[in-house]
């Protein structure tokens, strides 16, 4: 969770990470934001996440970033 | 048939007429022969055409589909396989998807740039001239667009494959969408485009309203302006410096009046028939950065660029390669950056070649990647200024000044798309810079020698004005006109907020600025006699 | 089995389907509706003098400076101020001219009046049969003319008993 | 009570939208006389034709070779000159429909130099000569006959539609002359010219014209000349074919177009005049009697033409209506302006 946290910390310093909520409705994370972490991620966790799951739920707080990494991982 | 002929209106309004007289289940079979009758005006052939691509799109579509479907009967029917082998066969299954999704993309990309680049080859090449003096089926980007977001909806499972083939017709010949766009979803048509409906005074009045603003428009300003922009383009050497100027500003008004007005005459045409379509422009000008600027102006183009191009080419294992080559010389965090600044600067190729198989084309559509990416790094770089004066960066004045700086950039950008030649450009870029010529600009010589009478200009201002506050007034309050990326499915949102509730309740004021908006269109609109209808410009994609 | 028929046909319609989508792209490419090659292939008719060549609808200030100044100009206005017609006489050539009300003024026709000058040999005067052996096949063909076209103009050797009295190109 | 709204809103609607664009049509259709002459004339003949005798039909050849007042001086004739410029045969015939619909005249002198064209000339001269008539089926197959290139019936119908872009090279003026009465240009049709330009060799000949290459009369022509024919037999009225005493390199009357016309009115059974070879007999001579070098005769030109042709349509059974009280009004206040302008340049 905490290396999620400090990802999107280095890609949006401004906004509180750790409890911001809406970070795709409210227009914070731009296509790109979404792509730097998701290659963040893959490289972090060692898993490939599919452009299906590019979904706004999946993105909208930390802890969904999350939720997406861990089902990522058993599947 | 141009969508501004009058071939089109007589076409529409008998359209219109038995869309709602006939038995609520004809509705939707009538406005399927009247797609391929307005389509079969272009010529019968490109009806052939669009039928045998829907047919590609629809075999691969339920080959998917039908793999899928497999997949689960077999997984159910073998409870005895491990997970390990559970998981091999369903990825293998994935696997087969693949391909056939990539093997109905590759078949419609190639009757696509079969039409776009083989003239332009064969002029190179100067073989096979019947092929140079290929007639370009209307429209074709558009369909062929439609029909691959389909097979991928499918193959992501965003989207159930469709069963019946003639609704899949429906959605591929629709025909306010198919002269220019959007780009509409299978996930956001089908919302609204299979469901008979009754008449609905309100929607239909709506939509008229919104249609005839389409042609105010494209006919009253975006004509008018482009008498100005042909001037400036056929004597660059006469027009440099503040010629440039104009021809940027004067450009973004006839493409904003004649993509907008022809946008407007879609949508409108299709809310009239109770079909919903997805806005394509949610003011553009309004947009602070270039970023944000693209997810506001030809909305549908760009999200397709960036869901079925983007996406896909930055989380495929070639990205992955690279990103892994790059980790050992830049180190992690930039490998993954560069890797995404390399995509994005393909896609923006690509899309530049889609406009055009031509170096400005190409240098355009990079060109935006590279704005697009130096924006979002300086914003970074700005993010302690942004600290210390937060009134500043919050204000108006502020936000003015980019609003002003996108404009400017994303007009100079447009400039290679008129100039076509790329070095005439650049230089005429260059004389923007000295300072000398804007004395043209206030003692009037220039104005007079664009082909425009003083009536004219006044008539443009108005009209640019106009244009201002009409978008203003349909903007929804407090709307945030990010269109969410990667979405998933649905209704597009309804146009004109409080301005066409307003409309709504008041028909006295719905009449007379109809009246008023008729008229101006009869009296300055560039019609008729004398003058070559001009086409829409994104007629030829 | 059945699995694998099944999957044949599957293949079937798909093969089917981009043999009907390659077919289309090639009939669409068929007889494209390019406008057809112009009536006889001939280039642009126009009249030679002094060196000039003079063809219907040319901007007439360019070919007065090309032809020198010895021509007597007659003018005529149009009924109702539309435009001017203009006729120069030159030695042996005559030029007709339309100049619209504040457009450009173009040649509608130009006629040899006398054997002083020539296309292709062919001279006022000259024998029909030989002017078919120099100017090719003409389009029309009666004993009182002979006519040639090409997309925008038309040109008429008139005749009598086998002698050419007038050669004329003017716009169709 | 919204329904009643709605109601209310749609009449309000079609009614600003017909008030606003038949102001426009009236603001922007050209309706300035003195800016263009020959674009009114039809519209004067619209107003103004109705119980005349005598009716001519044609181009500049007719609207400027006979002067209707001297006609009515010496003879008595109440003419009208129905001409407008470049009028074909196919606009002459509508304008004779109409003729017959709203008056009765006894003679029809038709313009003999339109028999050359068999296709449609221009889209200006189309407009002159049609859209002064009044909304009628003669008018608008005149209109699909003569429609070129890039004309549409529409905008015949809305005029409006043709001459929308003229907004902004409107004056005051447009604006004024609404609400004045039509002011005339002709004189029952003749339009005065005085201007004097001698033609060198002072007679009527077409030397330097271009070449004929194309003998034969237009064929279109000659079917409509059948059909004016048919319509004054219908209407028991007499139709004389006349060639004005005029020509020249750029309007040439060559010698196979005589032939022919000859004989194509014996063939109808029409008098045929041709004034060319009257023109000593007029006693018109080309160093007074042409304001354009030859082309078309000046005022003098026209009244010697009309005093010798006056004659032949009293052959004709044209009557002397000079002791009718009402007409003798009306042509005197004619009369008089017609001396004025007259003097204007003596």
């Amino acid at each position: 969770m905490e290396i999620v946290i400090n990802l999107l910390k280095r890609l949006h310093p401004e906004i509180d990470a750790a409890n911001a909520y809406g970070l795709v409705d409210d227009g914070i994370l731009t296509s790109l934001d979404v792509v730097t972490l998701i290659m963040e991620l893959n490289e972090a966790f060692e898993i490939s996440i599919p452009v299906e799951e590019i979904l706004p739920t999946n993105f909208n707080s930390a802890e969904a970033i999350f939720a997406l990494v861990e089902r990522m991982q058993d599947c | 048939m141009q969508l501004h002929s009058m071939t089109f209106l007589c076409f529409f309004g008998c359209l219109l007429l038995l869309y709602y007289t006939v038995p609520r289940c004809a509705q939707k079979p009538l406005l399927f022969v009247g797609s391929i009758v307005f389509y079969a005006f272009s010529g019968w052939r490109n009806v052939l055409l669009i039928l045998s691509m829907t047919v590609l799109a629809y075999a691969v579509a339920r080959e998917i589909d039908r793999v899928a479907h497999q997949k689960k009967m077999s997984l159910a029917a073998h409870e005895e396989w491990s997970e390990e082998q559970r998981k091999a066969f369903s990825r293998r299954s994935r696997a087969v998807q693949r391909r056939w999704m990539l093997l109905g993309v590759a078949i419609l990309l190639l009757g696509l740039s079969f039409f776009k680049f083989a003239p332009a080859v064969a002029k190179a090449v100067g073989t096979l001239p019947r092929l140079s003096s290929l007639i370009f089926p209307m429209g074709i980007s558009f369909f062929t667009f439609q029909l691959i977001t389909y097979v991928v909806d499918v193959y992501r499972g965003k989207v159930a494959c469709e069963r019946s083939f003639y609704r899949l017709c429906l959605f591929s010949c629709y025909f306010p969408q198919l002269v220019q766009g959007p780009i509409s979803r299978y996930g956001e048509l089908s919302a609204t485009l299979y469901t008979p409906v009754g008449f609905d005074a309100g929607g239909v009045s709506a939509g008229l309203m919104r249609v005839v603003w389409g042609y105010l428009k494209k006919l009253v300003i975006a004509d008018t302006a482009m008498i100005a922009v042909g001037t400036i383009m056929q004597a660059p050497e006469r027009f440099s410096g503040v010629g440039v100027l104009l021809l940027l500003v004067l450009y973004t008004v006839q493409i904003y009046g004649d993509f907008t007005g022809g946008m407007d005459i879609a949508i409108g045409c299709s809310e009239m028939l109770g079909i919903r379509l997805r806005e394509n422009f949610l003011h553009p000008f309004a947009s602070t950065t270039v970023g944000e600027y693209w997810r506001r102006w030809h909305i549908t183009m760009s999200t397709f660029f960036t869901d079925y191009v983007f996406y896909p080419l930055s989380l495929s294992k070639t990205a992955q390669w690279v990103s892994a080559r790059l980790r050992h010389v830049l180190g992690a965090r930039w490998a993954t950056q560069v890797t995404v600044w390399l995509t994005t600067l393909l896609t923006w190729l690509l899309t530049g070649i889609w406009h055009g198989a031509g170096l400005n084309f190409a240098l355009w559509g990079l060109l935006n990647g590279v704005v697009m990416i130096l924006g979002e790094q300086l914003a970074r770089v700005f993010a302690p200024l942004r600290k210390k004066f937060p009134h500043y960066y919050e204000g108006e004045l502020h936000r003015l000044l980019c609003c002003v700086r996108t404009f400017l950039i994303v007009g100079l950008l447009r400039t290679l798309d008129v100039y076509r030649d790329v070095p005439l450009t650049f230089s005429l870029w260059g004389s923007l810079f000295d300072l000398r010529q804007y004395g043209a600009l206030l003692d009037g010589t220039v104005w007079s020698s664009l082909g425009l009478s003083s009536g004219q200009w006044w008539l443009l201002a108005f009209g640019v004005l106009l244009m201002a506050v009409v978008g203003r007034l349909t903007l929804e309050d407090g709307e945030v006109a990010q269109v969410k990326w990667g979405a998933a499915a649905q209704t597009p949102p309804r146009w004109g907020g409080r301005f066409r509730d307003a409309l709504g309740r008041r028909p006295m004021l719905y009449a007379v600025l109809m009246a008023l908006m008729l008229v101006v269109i009869v009296i300055f609109g560039r019609y008729g006699y004398g003058y070559d209808a001009s086409d829409f410009i994104y007629n030829q994609f | 089995m059945s699995m694998k028929k099944n999957r044949s046909i599957k293949c079937m319609t798909v093969v089917l389907a981009v043999m009907m989508g390659l077919a289309a792209a090639l009939c669409a490419c068929g007889p494209s509706e390019a406008p057809d090659a112009p009536v006889g292939e001939r280039a642009v008719l126009s009249l030679p003098f002094r060196g000039t060549e003079i063809a219907a609808g040319d901007a007439v200030e360019p070919l007065l400076g090309a032809l020198g100044d010895d021509y007597t100009m007659q003018e005529a206005a149009s009924c109702a101020g539309i435009g001017k017609d203009y006729v120069y006489t030159y030695p042996s050539l005559r030029l007709y001219v339309f100049a619209p009300e504040g457009g450009e003024a173009i040649v509608t026709s130009v006629c040899y009046t006398d054997d002083g000058a020539a296309i292709k040999g062919v001279t006022i005067g000259g024998a029909a049969d030989a002017a078919v052996a120099a100017l090719g096949e003409p389009d029309e063909q009666t004993e009182s003319k002979l006519v040639y076209r090409d997309e925008t103009s038309v040109l008429t050797l008139s005749l009598r008993d086998g002698i050419v009295t007038a050669i004329v190109l003017s716009e169709k | 009570m919204k329904k009643i709204r709605v109601i209310v809103a749609a009449c309000v609607f079609i009614l600003l939208l017909g008030l606003l664009l038949s102001l426009g049509q009236a603001l922007l259709v050209p309706h300035d006389p003195l800016a263009n002459p020959e674009a009114a004339l039809i519209g004067e003949f619209v107003d103004a034709f109705a119980e005349e005798d005598v009716i001519f039909l044609g181009d500049c050849e007719i609207y400027e070779s006979i002067s209707t007042v001297t006609l009515w001086k010496e003879y008595g004739i109440n003419a009208y000159a129905c001409g407008s410029p470049q009028q074909l045969l196919w606009h002459s015939y509508a304008m004779l429909q109409h003729a017959f619909a709203v008056g009765q005249p006894s003679v029809v002198v038709l313009g003999a130099y339109a028999l050359r064209y068999s296709e449609p000339q221009n889209e200006a001269y189309n407009r002159m000569a049609l859209d002064g008539l009044p909304l009628s089926r003669a008018k608008l197959s005149a209109v699909s006959a003569s429609m070129t290139q890039g004309e549409s019936l529409l905008s015949y119908l809305f005029p409006l539609l043709r001459y929308h872009d003229r907004w902004d090279t409107l004056t005051w003026r447009d604006v004024t002359l609404l609400a004045e009465p039509p002011m005339a240009v002709s004189y029952q049709g003749y339009l005065m010219q005085t201007g004097v330009l001698p033609d060198e060799n002072g007679r009527p000949d077409h030397e330097g014209a271009l070449p004929l290459t194309e003998p034969a009369l237009g064929e279109r022509a000659v079917d409509y000349l059948e059909k004016i024919a048919l319509l004054c037999r219908e209407n028991g009225a007499q139709l004389i074919l006349l060639k004005a005493p005029t020509d020249s390199w750029a309007y040439p009357w060559y010698e196979e177009w005589e032939a022919q016309t000859e004989a194509l009115a014996a063939r109808l059974e029409i008098p045929y005049y041709n004034l060319l070879e009257a023109f000593d007999e007029i006693g018109l001579d080309y160093s007074a009697d042409t304001y354009d070098g030859g082309m078309h005769l000046n005022v003098h030109g026209a009244e010697k033409t009309a005093h010798y042709f006056g004659e032949i349509l009293q052959q004709y059974g044209a009557p002397d209506r000079r002791d009718d009280g009402r007409l003798l009004d009306e042509w005197k206040g004619w009369t008089e302006r017609y001396e004025h302008e007259k003097e204007q340049v003596d």
